[in-house]
């Protein structure tokens, strides 16, 4: 049996680049917390990530960890969970990342249920380039970059990864690491692909605090995570941003279970045979 | 007939959708089993299915490099096969046809085959290629017992339709052998055959059965053409070598995914062909920073942009080389047979196993669909290579993933190992893997990174595989070339070599690293080259042009750019007349000094002569 | 007042390379049809596709015409739309072109609500390249690429194309030209992004005509097309594939109308008047 | 005070949060105002926010061209400014700095200024740059009312702070000009001043200028590091022009829907950075082979991959030259000043619309970020020029999109033309647009899409912008360079100049087409040549060896690279003693027959002996 790990065994001595209040501390503490009450150990863990301040999460973590580029997450976290099947994997990226640039690598993910837990640090902004609208932007949202206000409806990250039947779907705020912690938790124990959508505010360039507190409220009491449509239809309501599991889907077999059974059915052969085959 | 050894060209045409294809498969398969040495070629229309397609099988007695310039038999199944494919026979050709179409009259030989007749006969609509394939068996006097096992074995999942086939099969052997009793004008010895262990292989399935040699554990990818059949491939193969294989929602994601794999501590590999590589130009650069082997495969076709995606081209040269911002150091490979897209694959794990980096081989459309028997490939010099990973002692709070060491190659962790942990980086980053954006430390590893190249290059010195050199030793006059153009090389070589001319070839198999030091022996004895290459601008000459200059200009070694931009392969014909015109040309060159060339230039002159002879004048010296 | 057009007027001299029977034929006539039954000058129209044997649709049509890169065709037909703001411009492009290497463009395409008639020829696989899976394939779908069964769920696009906020969403079947074309000539009047799923399909590689002809139907009778989540419990349905307009808002402004409004409320200025004002 | 004129290098350092940028470019366009030229730099962390950043500023009364190798003045507002600045200051130089930090003694004149005092006396702590601000402007001798007017257009839009902030101005005013009422070691003399009309533009403003003067009409891009400012000034800029931005999902959106634009009919551009324009690479290839204008800003910054956001770099030359499948012709420019951004993109677009053909633009963080005062631009040289859009009689049923010509430029119908009806094709294509793989028509287009090119290097050889060449009219040495580095290298010139040296530089704007009659011009008179430039393997370096290495090596001319992958620009220094190191070298070569160079040589060798002196021995000759 491993030690009891705590939280601080999962920081690495890099010392974040964020800005002070930054959302994304929340949202470390509250990943480093859920890895020591499932007590992983360090090495069995890696955090993959795409580019943007979000992105540099792996860094001030001590596991693995790879900053690829921008908008790749996901393919680089089915790679490394379907070449190492025993580790756990976690996807981080920011709303820039994923649903923009990122945003076609997300259906695919979830259609194959790869085992791979999916985090966006969602700031409704680009904050590492400095303040353009991103997908989540609210219309009519004014910078250097939408002089006249931003011209499109944002997306509905929740909705959409219902849509694609993602099997485990959720919303949390880093103004609630406790609740965030435990999605967490339950998401690291998920079998297939998990997508959680962190309300995560920039406070340089979109500060909103403010505004999540006071729109943001636990899903309802009685709301079944097996249920999509239900869970879509709370997804629809934007006044109110329902915080905690929308949706659950544990039944469904992971990519790397479907895979264990390809190679169980396939006839093992060596290139001796193949090439015997193939003689004249 | 060609080239020095006794050759048949056997040309099908036909629609798609009529089996065309699957006759000259089967047919080829056959005279493979016969004992014959194969080399086919297929063209594909553009189109999905229906439209005219073309199978050319080349028989003989002895190794065939090539689909042949001319065909000496064409079996039409249909008008259109005629129209299309009549100026590409030879004078005394043989035309094995459907009795319905209309054959001008002229110095062909014809053999009408009621082949639509037959099959109405039968009511089996589809089985007109079979109706042919029997013809062409007793025309060549195959074991029609062995073709009739293959058809078995080959056909067999539907068994309403193998009968009927049989059938068909057996109705057009008969019909021939009734009617066309004496001998066939291209028919090969058997008995001369040679008994020798053979394989018959695609280029496609070299390249998959390489990779699985090369230890290949993961594929991700992407359906292009012509690259998938590399897929379709490995899809079987894989999960029963305990692999992964994912077709995935694009190029991107294939590069990224297998970049992913690779991390994690398998050997990872993709496929694709030019618009593909073009979207994996920036997957590339991270492999090449974060220090990730990995294998991509670029089965090239003719470009730009969608360009001609069923055509043959070695127009990505280039990007391969060039394709990153920044510097972003890479190997690049370059097989030149079916036999050798098997080593090269195993080379490129080894390269980019030991050295972390990404490794990009360079196959072509003509090379990848073909088929040739070749014997049973042997063990792979040296190899596979395996990863530097860290030893115990390199583990722990001190350990250094991006070391600075003179090699370039500092040891790789992967996740699970106690003590590894690190940040895999695509910013700039210390020995730690820490972004560090400073300058010195800048500057130092991208020294680093490069240095593996050099440390490869010196390592390759010593191996065998990294160029394929042949002909005459110390010719004054050589060919340069790459890829799968060397068949046609190596055959029209044979003709020049057959008037008395001496000539060398040389083809690398890495052009990054390129093997230096081979080359400078190679050119040391040079009077003049020739650079043949399936591209636009000549992109190898421009390369070896640049790369040699100094050395080129300083032994006086003229170099002569051979470009075809066609989307087909070179003829042997073409290679051949270029290097018969550069000797030409350096007679001109060389009047006042030519000594011990003279000679040469004689038969030169005399070859010219003899084909403006035949040509019936109009010699443009 | 220009002449009476006919749905022929529309056809190039080019002939289609599809197979005989192919599904595409039927969304060729409905197409042309639709153009005659509005009349549309041949010029006033441009197609736009990517790379597919769908996406060579542009090519047997006398209209403008462009055949990009594969999986492209949102962005490129936004930007002729934004470029020609009176054109009519359509996308076409097939499941393999528009779910995979193409799904990211389509959220923004949505959300843009950019004035476009997107239609997806899904024959749910990849016909071009000969037949390998595609999003839409079933599970356990074996060809070639798929030697032990394609290991991932299907996508569901009208589902996903409602959860991006498309403002017109229709499903069509290439076996019913009639109502085929009366969605048409609906999407290429909406004033917004349009997105139309045809089951088109591929006899040579997947012929899915005789189970469609089963499992299609048209939408409810009283099934209300301004109902968002009605929408996506009709799109949840997968033994019935619904036939027709699932959804539609024609009430919210489109990206032209947008800009127009942009362009209107930005002061006008020379450059003159801009180096004015950057003398030191 | 460095080079010939006399110049002040100011240097500002402090936290990005504590309002450092602000503090330098208020300063910076006061100075402006007083009629000084300037010659702005900045350095960001790669970090976010809160990341010590450094600003620096260099006045002087001609034309600036570089930001100077060493600091005159520093202005440290926090102890880290200290230590991370001092390296790079000169002997003598001033510092202002926070009284609280702590400056070792040395040969440097002190000024402590109380500013976080002050700004808590104010109860406003983030004014402190205003107090700097202050202090500045006396030491300066700044007129203080025209401080305070530009600080109230500047700031005005958040009246709150206004007002705190011009109090902390005044306060640091007051403070310094109580307690340091002498004169300041580094101030110029303002009456001598030109009182010439200039504008303090930045490189990425140049570009979104040159661009609507060139007619753009539409921009699609993402955001990237060094590129963004571009598309944020054409934000503003575009719908006041009647002109469309999109920022889009991705690169590749970006490419599409510009293309898309453009095939509608409007001048449209793109602007990246390296990761950007490697997943461009493929919609550059449907552009070229589609034919279809296009304009692309590449900002290089260092890579490969992620690699240093944030810094300069010249490396994605090849990828610009290169980058593509198959060969996928294409423009690539290279301006050389803040000002030449401006023309460079009026040529881009009349390159690009008059061939329908991409064109990158390479310009890089260093260029882009920085301000310069310029003469306000005048016209450009002919131009803009316009797309070939077909006459009446040339539309209708035989209309000819991609019609062979011998310039290979065809007339381009665009949506609601009538008759212009055709099919922009992304795969091989005949005449018309219609899908033709031939190998004829292959061959045919691919010569007509290169001929383009050719057409424009005619076209160009008789433009006076596609190279710019100064200094000592056929002199023996000579530096060949492109794009950011010609400050330095001008700069550094004027230095070896006063020496007595000749040498003479040529900057070519056009790389691809490389104006080659200019160049052949340039080298003629040459024994040597060095090739300066930011990247790790000199990719311009070899460039210009290979395509010139015949006439150099007739000429008998050496090349010397001088390259630098560190993420910064070349310093002054850096490029003087190459240039001394190369003529030095030369003189070892060519000591037995140096005739006229013999007077050089020696200049060369007394130099080199001086800096020795200077820096107490140790001669590495
Ligand atoms: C291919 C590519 N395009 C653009 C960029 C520039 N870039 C870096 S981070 C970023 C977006 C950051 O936004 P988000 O993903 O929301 O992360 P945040 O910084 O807000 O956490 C962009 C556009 C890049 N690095 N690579
Ligand atoms: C970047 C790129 N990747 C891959 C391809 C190869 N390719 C051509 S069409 C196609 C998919 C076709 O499937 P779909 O879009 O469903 O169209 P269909 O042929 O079924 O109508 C692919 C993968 C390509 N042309 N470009
Ligand atoms: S800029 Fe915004 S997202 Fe980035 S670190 Fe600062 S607060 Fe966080
Ligand atoms: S392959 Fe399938 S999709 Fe393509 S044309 Fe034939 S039937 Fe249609
Ligand atoms: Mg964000
Ligand atoms: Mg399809």
């Amino acid at each position: 049996m491993p030690e009891e790990r705590k939280a601080t065994d999962y920081k690495s001595d890099v010392k974040p680049i964020w800005c002070a209040g930054c959302g994304n501390y929340a949202v470390l503490t509250a990943l480093m917390r859920a890895f020591a009450h499932l007590n992983l150990a360090n090495e069995s863990i890696t955090i993959a990530s795409g580019i943007g301040c979000s992105s540099r999460f792996p860094a001030f973590v001590k596991t693995y960890g790879i900053h690829g580029i921008h908008g790749r997450v996901l393919p680089l976290a089915t790679g490394i969970k379907l070449g190492s099947p025993e580790t756990t994997v976690i996807a981080i990226g920011g709303d820039g990342d994923g649903f923009s640039i990122g945003g076609g690598h997300i259906p695919h993910a979830a259609r194959r249920n790869v085992g791979i837990t999916y985090i966006v640090l969602d700031n409704s902004i680009y904050g590492m380039t400095k303040g353009q609208p991103s997908p989540t932007s609210p219309e009519g949202m004014v910078n250097k970059a939408a002089p006249y206000g931003a011209q499109e409806h944002p997306l509905n990250p929740i909705l959409l990864a219902l849509s694609y039947d993602s099997s485990f779907v959720a919303r949390c705020f880093s103004g609630r690491v406790k609740e965030m912690t435990e999605v967490f938790i339950q998401a690291l124990q998920h079998p297939g692909f998990s997508l959680i959508q962190v309300l995560s505010p920039c406070v340089t360039y979109y500060n909103t605090y403010d505004h999540y507190r006071e729109v943001t409220q636990a899903l309802p009491e009685g709301h079944d995570p097996s249920d999509r449509l239900a869970a879509m239809a709370l997804a629809l309501e934007t006044e109110t941003q329902y915080l905690g599991i929308f949706y659950r889907d544990a039944s469904r077999p992971s990519y790397v279970a479907r895979f264990e059974s390809v190679r169980a059915r396939a006839p093992k052969t060596t290139l001796d045979t193949i090439f015997a085959g193939l003689k004249r | 007939m060609q080239g020095i050894d006794p050759t048949v060209v056997v040309r099908v045409g036909g629609e798609g959708g009529e089996g065309t294809i699957t006759l000259g498969d089967l047919f080829t398969r056959i005279a493979a089993r016969s004992g014959l040495e194969i080399y086919s070629f297929q063209t594909y229309p553009a189109e999905i299915r229906g439209g005219q397609v073309m199978y050319q099988t080349r028989l003989g007695l002895r190794r065939v490099m090539t689909e042949g310039d001319e065909a000496d038999v064409l079996v039409a199944m249909n008008q259109q096969a005629w129209i299309e494919e009549h100026e590409d026979l030879c004078a005394q050709a043989a035309i094995v046809h459907e009795a319905t179409v209309s054959i001008p009259s002229g110095g062909y030989a014809r053999f009408p085959i009621p082949a639509e007749k037959t099959t109405q006969e039968l009511d089996w609509p589809i089985g007109k290629n079979f109706v042919f394939l029997g013809a062409l068996i007793w025309f060549f006097r195959f074991d029609s017992e062995l073709a009739e096992d293959l058809i078995r074995q080959r056909m067999g999942r539907h068994p309403e339709s193998l009968e009927k086939n049989l059938e068909a099969f057996r109705r057009g052997y008969r019909y021939a052998q009734a009617t066309y009793p004496e001998p066939f004008p291209f028919t090969l010895p058997l008995f001369e055959a040679s008994r020798e262990e053979r394989i018959l292989l695609s280029g496609a399935d070299a390249m998959a059965l390489g990779a699985l040699a090369g230890g290949c554990k993961f594929y991700s990818g992407y359906p292009i053409t012509p690259a998938t059949p590399v897929m379709e491939s490995l899809a079987r193969y894989l999960p029963q070598f305990g692999g992964t294989l994912v077709q995935v929602e694009d190029e991107i994601a294939a590069i990224n995914m297998a970049i992913g794999a690779s991390y994690a501590g398998q050997r990872a590999m993709t496929a694709t062909s030019g618009p593909g590589l073009s979207l994996m130009v920036e997957g590339l650069g991270l492999a090449s920073m974060a220090e990730i082997p990995l294998v991509l495969v670029n089965v090239q076709r003719a470009g730009p942009s969608t360009g001609l995606p069923t055509k043959t081209s070695q127009g990505d040269l280039f990007l391969a080389l060039y394709g990153g911002h920044g510097d972003a150091p890479r190997f690049v490979l370059a097989p030149d047979s079916v036999k050798d897209c098997y080593f090269q694959m195993i080379y490129a794990f080894s390269l980019s196993e030991r050295f972390q980096m990404p490794v990009i081989v360079l196959s072509d459309q003509a090379m990848a669909a073909r088929q040739e028997t070749t014997p049973l490939p042997g063990d792979p010099w040296n190899g596979p290579l395996q990863r530097l990973v860290p030893t115990p002692d390199q583990l722990g709070e001190a350990y250094q993933r991006y070391a600075y060491t003179e090699d370039g190659i500092s040891p790789m962790a992967h996740p699970g190992m106690p003590g590894g942990m690190y940040l895999s980086e695509s910013l700039e980053h210390d020995a730690y893997g820490h972004p560090d954006q400073t300058p010195d430390n800048h500057e130092r590893m991208m020294q680093k990174r490069a240095n593996k190249v050099e440390t490869a290059r010196r390592m390759l010195a010593d191996w065998p595989m990294t160029s394929r050199r042949w002909g005459d030793r110390g010719a004054p006059f050589g060919i340069v070339g790459w890829g799968s153009t060397r068949g046609a090389v190596r055959e029209a070589m044979g003709r020049i070599h057959a008037q008395g001319i001496p000539v060398e070839a040389i083809y690398p198999h890495t052009l990054l690293p390129m093997p230096d030091q081979a080359m400078a022996d190679f050119l040391a004895t040079k009077r003049a080259i020739l650079v043949p290459e399936l591209n636009f601008s000549g992109q190898f000459g421009r390369m070896i042009e640049h790369r040699y200059y100094r050395q080129l200009d300083e032994l006086g070694v003229h170099i002569y750019q051979q470009k075809k931009e066609q989307g087909v392969p070179f003829k042997v014909r073409e290679i051949y007349d270029a290097a018969i015109d550069m000797i030409d040309q350096e007679r001109h060159l060389w009047t006042r000094e030519q000594g011990e060339l003279a000679r040469i230039f004689d038969t030169v002159r005399r070859v010219q002569d003899e084909a403006a002879d035949r040509c019936g004048g109009g010699h443009d010296a």
